[in-house]
């Protein structure tokens, strides 16, 4: 199944693809940590995009599409512009000067998600992210939880 | 990014709430700081209490608003640290950067024994 | 300024457009209670979406246009299905039956937004409702509702 | 919608948590009410303070659960109504079906007076 959303290119929308999340993932197995973990890397990937993609115009959108089923989340966020030399870099590194205010972005997505990657796509840039819950028994209320489960 | 400021036993507590990620966010809360360095108020206590989230961009303010107290031999404590900012601590490591308390008189008590 | 959304045709997402607009409109000039009536109004849209328009096949979306500015909310609600007979119905009238258990969609729609209209466009069927703030100044907290009213 | 059930005082208290929305959630109410009819538990107040929203279809399933108790001379009260809900309730008139409470305990007591 598959919800998408586009919002223009300024700080002020990141909160709502984190909503979406959260009230998605409440409909899933994932526990509270997760969907924090998944929402927090989709927030970098769309404030990567908004800043560096889409050089904060306005009126160009990000776009998310995000597909999904009870054992996973596979997020890709779309923006309008070139892109950077994914492959040179190590994500697996944090700023090892912990004064350093900024870069910690795509490090904090490839700790969190289960799956990370970048790609070009009919002139969009767009990094994919997979999050898959550890355990699918959700603690406390698995009732929609289970209703969705049920259907596949 | 909100901020509510207050004042306790010297110690200035200023209340963030909303979202801290960038764009109008860091010279609000670098100014803030900034203005109470000047004032000669170097202890400060940051309630992240009503903070919705934080990203990268929001640790960088927060490390910014920091260096701004230390370079000025002022201090910065954390309270009030959710569940999902307290993971970002962890995984960037900034909690060896971050005295975080679990309360304000906590938070208040610690300038006192320094 | 704009924010695009789509979903499967199942209940089970009828919590995302209600959140989105939460979302949105605490960063603009609408109290608490318009924002209430906007997002119930527009969770009656969505639900006679996908139950009368999309007959409830989770693979047909129901699609959301959400334009917006410090001003108003405007929202579009598309389905793909055939549409009503909406010329010949009076949306001011409530159920006089107080027991009936169905019919007031429409109605809590036509009373809560300031304007509501229904149409067909390129095989689909749309209703559009608007929602105006009675005050631009925020009770409470205006921070943020200040922030983007200086921006036209 | 999910509903957990107890016992005060010879009332049953459905405690109403998530969304009240048509879907699934119209046959689990009715047939959480029929079944307590069915035990002979007709006085029953319904928490709605764990709701976030209830749209028209909502509405018919609490019409309809309110209907199955008076048809058995029963009786349901609600209780922690939300002005999101109290809004739709003005609106659509059913404040005059509904018999709504500020608390569980004016709710409970309101039982005995009849
Ligand atoms: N969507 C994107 N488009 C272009 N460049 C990007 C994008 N995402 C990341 N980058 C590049 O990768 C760098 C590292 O990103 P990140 O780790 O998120 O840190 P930061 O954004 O704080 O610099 C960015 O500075 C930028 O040069
Ligand atoms: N998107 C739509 N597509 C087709 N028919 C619709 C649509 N929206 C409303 N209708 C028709 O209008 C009627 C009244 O709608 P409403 O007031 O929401 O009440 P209800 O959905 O409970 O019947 C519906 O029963 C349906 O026949």
């Amino acid at each position: 199944m598959k919800i998408e959303l586009s919002f223009p290119s300024s700080h002020m929308f990141l909160g709502i693809p984190d909503v979406v999340i959260q009230e998605l993932g409440s409909e899933l197995p994932f526990t509270q940590t997760e969907l924090d973990e998944l929402s927090t890397s989709v927030i970098e990937g769309c404030t990567n995009a908004l800043e560096h993609g889409n050089k904060m115009v306005d009126e160009v959108p990000v776009r998310l599409e995000i597909e999904f089923d009870p054992t996973r989340i596979e997020i890709t966020i779309f923006d309008q512009g070139e892109g950077f030399d994914f492959e040179s870099i190590d994500f697996s590194q944090a700023p090892t000067d912990l004064m350093q205010e900024r870069g910690r972005g795509i490090y904090i997505m490839h700790t969190y998600c289960d799956e990370l990657s970048f790609f070009r796509q009919n002139g969009s840039f767009a990094v994919r992210m997979v999050k898959i819950p550890r355990s699918r028994a959700k603690d406390g209320d698995g009732g929609d939880a289970d209703a969705i489960a049920r259907e596949d | 990014m909100k901020i509510k400021e207050r004042e306790r036993d010297g110690v200035v507590i200023l209340e963030v709430s909303g979202k801290i990620m960038g764009g109008p966010d860091s010279e609000l809360f670098t100014n803030t700081l900034k203005t109470l360095v000047h004032q000669g108020k170097k202890r400060v206590v940051v309630d992240l209490g009503g903070v919705s989230w934080v990203n990268s961009t929001g640790l960088g303010i927060l490390i910014s608003g920091y260096s701004t107290l230390k370079r000025s031999n002022g201090e910065m404590k954390l309270v009030n640290v959710s569940d999902r900012i307290d993971s970002i601590f962890m995984v960037t490591k900034l909690y060896s950067v971050f005295d975080s308390y679990k309360s304000e008189d906590e938070a208040i008590a610690s300038f006192a024994v320094e």
